[in-house]
């Protein structure tokens, strides 16, 4: 490949007024917004951390013969669904679920795609064709096939649903980083660092990491909202964690059933993920927006 | 560090039989890398050069003629395709992992991008001081020390720029930064790469003087590249001027200056502009046609597709570097005429 | 000799204030000069001078108060459209890296055609036989060859050619060239300020340069203009200039240029530290803390751009040299 | 040339692993086919009989083997099931699957591709703004709620639209666009976003460089700078984006065609899986990940149209 010289210095003509505002969140989505997103989520965190830990009046299967389907108000806060259960105890419970999985199987990914997608980047070649290869084929599979007959292969339990879901979004981190170091491994300063007697691992660790870190993080939380929606379309299918542990998407589904009597029964799962999910998305970009700009 | 200095010392004590024994001696140098559809890119074809302990030597020549690909082979990112490259005698391209990095400290390397060439995500500071982190035998706080001496000698302030990140300095400051770090570890030779071509007028004129007085006050020798002969004239001792690949003239600076003996340097002179409103325009007849691509190089004498003085000889035989003078060599089977009379520019 | 049908461009007090996170700032300040048809005028100053921005305001591409009579007209009561018109038709521009200021996807025809057709209406056959002439005109060989190309398969040089061809398509009356040279090595430089002295004379356009070395710009401008942090410090003709520099500033600029003629090793003259920045500039002369001959008058005053004895020669310094 | 070989063996290798991973993933299944097929009761002679006439008690990698001997030649078996060859099944189920796809694709670009140039070039600006919000709102709702949403609203409240159902083609194109609006709609309304994502972020690059500049100082109006411009070299991660999701939809629709009860390709690979119907779910994977591995190629292949250096692979003279 023929090396281009290295880029000769910007013009000045670029600094100056028409400067353009990185992402959405500078302003428009401001302060409110994001200090929102955070407490929502401590919130639900917590809620779904200490949830076996008071006292509650219902338990999760536990069915009330007199209110089918009951709509929010009375002895059930929030209603009861289509057989009878509290709808209250199932969000709290199917909370642990979407956020095991909404934060493991992302934090799986990224250990993967750092750990291939650095190497990948860095020495190119053999190394690099290897790695992709083995990223195509997992990102070619058919996602869904792919998790069914893994989870019914390895028993249907929410470490299944997470490591499987992890191993389908690796591939996309291993790109990400394989890309973000490409855009580093270019420049000077890995040279430098080399001359200075850096090996590569130390060039990976203490030379690129910290550049791709901040991108891979926003990235992560892309993700993290985008597994608790697909964790949610599992447990829609009737796929997820085996029941009768709740999961946000499995109430959503039940409460397809009497959507036209009892709207809430399932809206309400659907707003608690949404809002959870804007919330991730509102603070991945706001990172997005800081790393953007650097 | 010291350790490994004093043993190749002892080396080079053994070996002092040679009569010449300069600092950096390459030898045929070859560098090339492969291009699209199974081609090659000849960056460089067979340079020899020789640097002596507290010499600059200039290296001149237009983008793409492979003066930054020498550079790189000389530091060993990547190590050239053949050819030898010696520091006191201990070739480079035979050591590899552990055995190369313990000689790293001794030849360092700056870069042309000031920016690009710090790392964005860390403090300036630290990235002055990683090399020592690098190559040991430092505790934590002698390499403080060492990276607070380096910075102010450099001309930054220790207390103002350590924690700063790259775009928070200006292209001067970021430039005395890489400075620092390349002479962090007290090395015998600093490969300078076009090391003042993207900084403005007054900048440059800064870092000039301030590489000129580290040169003396650290005793180094220098390999200092640029395409700009006037800037190469205020730092070098020796110039060598190189086009595709080859070198095509080596000579003092002065002789280099006063008689041009290769056509091309003297197109390289003509085209230095003059801050003088009454100078004659260059002559932009100089070079006609385009500079022919590396992919590519023209057979016989490189530069006879654009020469001058160009005979059938020139397509048909390389001519080899030759004295032509004491220490002057020229790479050309018509040089122009070393008679001061005839271009010089001292007598203007 | 002068006078008003003799000037194509006509600034006066022109500044742009832009707003930043650590407040307004100026980076044009009350900025007023005169061009004359045909003539070159070179902007000459440290990087973060504000000469690119100047470059700017004169085209319209950046808010700025103050006058600018382009060619007898008004440029701030023209609509956006009228501005158009004069940006590609009336005033040509070649930008510094010629690389990044061409367009990597489309091929060179494309772009020189394109303003042709644009502001002058013709059609693509005529298009393509002015391109090839154009080609020719900027000194590129077998141009029939290149007009299918890209940029990234020219060199350089030939890009910045390429880049002049699309600046003077539309037989521009003035063209502004910013750091034209700079990204380029010192013999390609030679030639394209050759190039642009020659097409100037053939087509009798003004030129604003724009360098950050007073040594590129000595051979080929009428006028310099130095500027320093949004002013204009210093003005005069090219020779008055160099005979005679008023401003310390200029005279540093000058002596730090590393020149062929002198000894090897000679020491340069350096300007110490850095332009003031634009948020928090200095009081009195903005130059003062980096002049070697500022009084105390210089810190506390800001001197106005004066004329010399002869008319032409302006400066701003309390103590010239 | 050898750009095109290297890519074609690269992607064969991607099918070939694909696929028999398929086989010996499927074949790890806890569930017995043979038990299910032979009726409740079988004797053992009578499930060994089974297993015999379907192969299944060799060893893996020989009936992979077949297998691809057989697609070589065009066979893909038949449906343990209901006997049908898979080929049928597929080319039954597939031309809704592509009607949704091509569809929500297609909504998915009229909503992006406008409100991603706009979005850029007015970035910061109040109207960028509110598509930014919108879209946050659209990327964080799941499609099956979405999809569950526009039911209620236009099937169940305005009666405007089926609610479920597949009407197809020769029924009346007009009854079967009805019933492909809610579906594609629900699928598009989500996936807009990342591609306007992209583009505006893409755009807002570009429109940073040097030539953008110079192409305002040549006095182009506007629409041209960003259309004839900007568009081209911002389109990158674009087209990477919507080759991931086209391929991604042809088998990854289950959700919203089990919300709507179309016969697509996704639900019969699930029912397939949960039948281990083998024969159908290696046919269903097949299909798919030759168009996965289809898609990525015509994507290369927009590269090197949209970007002539990728082309000429030499960056510099």
């Amino acid at each position: 490949m023929g090396k281009s010289k290295a880029n000769p210095p910007k013009s000045p003509f670029q600094k100056g007024g028409l400067q353009l505002a990185p992402p959405f969140t500078k302003g428009g989505l401001g302060g409110i917004s994001f200090y929102a997103a955070i407490t929502w989520l401590i919130l639900v965190l917590f809620c779904a951390a200490s949830v076996g830990l008071w006292p509650f009046p219902f338990t999760v299967d536990q069915i009330d013969a007199e209110h089918f389907a009951a709509l929010p108000g009375g002895a059930h806060l929030l209603g009861t669904d289509a057989t009878g259960r509290d709808i209250v105890a199932r969000l709290l419970f199917g909370a642990r679920v979407s956020l095991t999985v909404g934060i493991c199987a992302p934090l799986f990914g990224l250990g993967v795609g750092l750990l291939l997608g650095m190497p990948s980047g860095l020495y190119r070649g053999w190394t690099e064709r290897t790695i992709m290869t083995l990223a195509d084929v997992i990102l070619a599979f058919p996602g869904l096939v792919f998790l069914l007959v893994f989870t019914s292969v390895l028993g249907p339990s929410l470490t299944t649903i997470t490591l499987g879901l992890g191993l389908l979004i690796s591939p996309r981190f291993v790109r990400v980083a394989r890309a973000n170091t490409i855009r580093f491994s270019e420049r000077e300063f890995i040279q430098a660092a080399r001359i200075g007697g850096a090996g590569d691992i130390s060039i990976m660790l203490r030379e690129i990491l910290p550049n791709i870190l901040g991108p891979l993080m926003a990235y992560t939380l892309v993700v993290a909202g985008f597994v608790i929606v697909a964790e949610g379309g599992l447990g829609f299918l009737g796929l997820s964690v085996p029941s009768p542990t709740p999961s946000w998407g499995g109430m959503i589904a039940a409460g397809r059933d009497v959507l036209e009597q009892t709207p809430p029964v399932a809206m309400i799962p659907t707003a608690v993920m949404f809002l959870t999910v804007l919330s991730i998305n509102v603070i991945g970009d706001r990172l997005r927006g800081r790393y953007d700009r650097a | 560090m010291g350790g490994v200095g004093g043993g190749c010392l002892g080396r080079t004590m053994k070996e002092e039989k040679n009569f010449n024994n300069p600092l950096l001696r390459i030898e045929d140098l070859v560098v090339e890398f492969p291009a699209s559809q199974g081609r090659t890119v000849h960056a460089v074809s067979g340079v020899s050069l020789d640097i002596r302990q507290n010499e600059t030597l200039g290296l001149v020549g237009e983008s793409g003629c492979g003066k930054s690909s020498l550079a790189r082979a000389i530091m060993q990112i990547p190590p050239p395709t053949s050819g030898k490259v010696l520091i006191e005698g201990v070739d480079l391209t035979q050591l590899h992992g552990r055995k190369l990095k313990e000689v790293r400290g001794r030849f360092q390397m700056i870069f042309q991008d000031p920016a690009s060439s710090l790392n964005p995500s860390r403090a300036v500071g630290e990235s002055i001081a990683a090399p020592l982190l690098s190559l040991g035998g430092m505790n934590k706080a002698e390499r403080r020390l060492r990276t607070r001496e380096m910075m102010t000698a450099v001309g930054l302030n220790p207390e103002l720029h350590y924690g700063r990140r790259a775009h928070q300095l200006s292209g001067g400051q970021c430039q005395r930064a890489g400075i620092a770090r390349a002479l962090i570890t007290r090395p015998q030779l600093l490969v300078c790469d076009e090391p003042v071509s993207s900084l403005d007028v007054s900048v440059q004129a800064q870092i000039l003087n301030l590489l000129r007085d580290i040169k003396e006050s650290y005793g180094l020798a220098m390999l200092f590249i640029a395409h700009d002969l006037a800037v190469v004239k205020n730092i070098c001792d020796r110039v060598a001027v190189m086009y595709l690949g080859r070198i095509c003239e080596v000579a003092p600076c002065e002789s280099l200056y006063a008689t041009p003996a290769h056509p091309y340097t003297r197109a390289l002179l003509d085209a230095v502009p003059r801050p003088d409103p009454g100078y004659p325009a260059p002559d932009s007849g100089m070079l006609p046609g385009e500079r022919p691509s590396p992919l590519d190089p023209p057979r016989g004498c490189r530069f006879r597709t654009r020469c001058p003085r160009a005979a059938d000889i020139c397509s048909e035989i390389r001519a080899e570097l030759r004295d032509i003078a004491p220490n002057h060599e020229v790479a050309c089977h018509f040089p122009l005429d070393v008679r001061p009379e005839n271009g010089g520019f001292d007598g203007r | 000799m002068t006078g008003p049908d003799q000037d194509l461009l006509v600034v006066g007090g022109l500044t742009v204030q832009l707003q930043t996170e650590q407040g307004p700032i100026r980076p044009v300040d009350s900025v007023s000069f005169t061009l004359e048809k045909g003539k070159t005028l070179a902007i000459v100053g440290e990087s973060g001078s504000g000469k690119s921005m100047l470059c700017r305001a004169i085209l319209g591409l950046v808010p700025a108060r103050g006058n600018i009579r382009f060619d007898g007209r008004d440029t701030g009561k023209l609509t956006g459209r009228e501005m158009n018109r004069i940006r590609g038709r009336d005033i040509g521009v070649v930008l510094q890296d010629p690389l990044s200021s061409l367009n990597p996807v489309m091929t060179i025809s494309d772009q020189i055609i394109e303003p042709m057709r644009i502001h002058l209406g013709i059609t693509r056959r005529e298009g393509v036989e002015r391109a090839l002439y154009l080609l020719c005109s900027v000194g590129i060989p077998r141009p029939e060859e290149r007009l299918g190309c890209y940029p990234h398969q020219l060199s350089g040089g030939m890009r910045q050619r390429v880049a002049i061809a699309i600046a003077l398509a539309c037989e521009p009356k003035l063209l502004i060239a910013d750091e034209p040279t700079t990204a380029l090595d010192v013999t390609v430089q030679a030639e394209i300020l050759t190039l642009l002295a020659r097409l100037q004379m053939e087509r009798k356009m003004a030129i604003i340069l724009v360098s950050h070395d007073l040594g590129v710009v000595a051979g080929c401008a009428n006028n310099i203009a130095v500027m320093y942090a949004g002013r204009i410090v210093e003005q005069a003709p090219a020779a008055e200039l160099f005979r005679r520099m008023r401003m310390p500033y200029t005279r540093a600029l000058f002596d730090a240029i590393p020149r062929i003629e002198d000894p090897p090793q000679r020491r340069l003259p350096n300007i110490p530290d850095l332009p003031p920045n634009f948020a928090a500039l200095p009081p009195g002369c903005r130059f003062a803390p980096r002049c070697p001959r500022a009084g105390e008058r210089c810190r506390t005053e800001e001197p106005a751009l004066v004329c010399d004895e002869d008319r032409n020669h302006r400066y701003a310094c309390w103590f010239p040299v | 040339m050898r750009f095109i070989w290297s890519k074609i063996t690269h992607l064969l290798l991607v099918v070939l692993a694909v696929t028999m991973l398929t086989f010996v993933m499927t074949d790890r299944l806890p569930a017995d086919i043979a038990a299910e097929i032979a009726g409740h009761g079988a004797s053992a002679a009578e499930l060994a009989e089974v297993r015999e006439r379907l192969g299944l008690n060799r060893p893996v990698l020989l009936r992979y083997a077949t297998w691809i001997g057989g697609v070589c030649r065009g066979e893909f078996g038949k449906s343990l099931i209901t006997e049908q060859p898979v080929s049928t099944a597929l080319r039954s189920h597939l031309p809704v699957t592509l009607e949704l796809l091509a569809l929500s694709q297609l909504f998915a670009l009229l909503l992006a591709l406008p409100a991603g140039i706009i979005s850029a070039w007015r970035s910061g600006s109040p109207l960028d703004r509110v598509t930014g919000t919108f879209a946050f709102g659209c990327a964080s709702l799941p499609n099956y709620a979405l999809a569950m949403g526009l039911v209620f609203l236009f099937a169940l409240k305005l009666k405007l639209l089926p609610a479920t159902g597949y009407t197809p083609l020769n029924a009346g194109i007009g009854a079967n666009l009805k019933g492909f609006l809610l579906p594609a709609l629900s699928i598009a309304l989500v996936e807009w976003v990342t591609l306007m994502r992209v583009l505006r972020s893409d755009l807002i690059a570009t429109l940073k460089e040097d030539f953008i500049l110079l192409a305002r100082c040549k006095g182009l109006p506007t629409w041209r700078i960003l259309l004839v411009h900007a568009l081209r070299p911002s389109c990158i991660t674009f087209i990477t984006v919507l080759g991931m999701q086209t391929a991604s939809l042809i088998g990854g629709a289950v959700i919203i065609e089990t919300v709507f009860a179309l016969p697509g390709i996704g639900r019969l690979l699930v029912t397939a899986i949960f039948a281990q119907d083998f024969p159908v779910i290696q046919g269903g994977v097949l299909l798919i990940t030759v168009s996965y591995v289809c898609i990525n190629f015509l994507v290369d292949l927009c590269y090197a149209a949209l970007d002539p250096r990728v082309r000429t692979g030499v960056t510099d003279g």
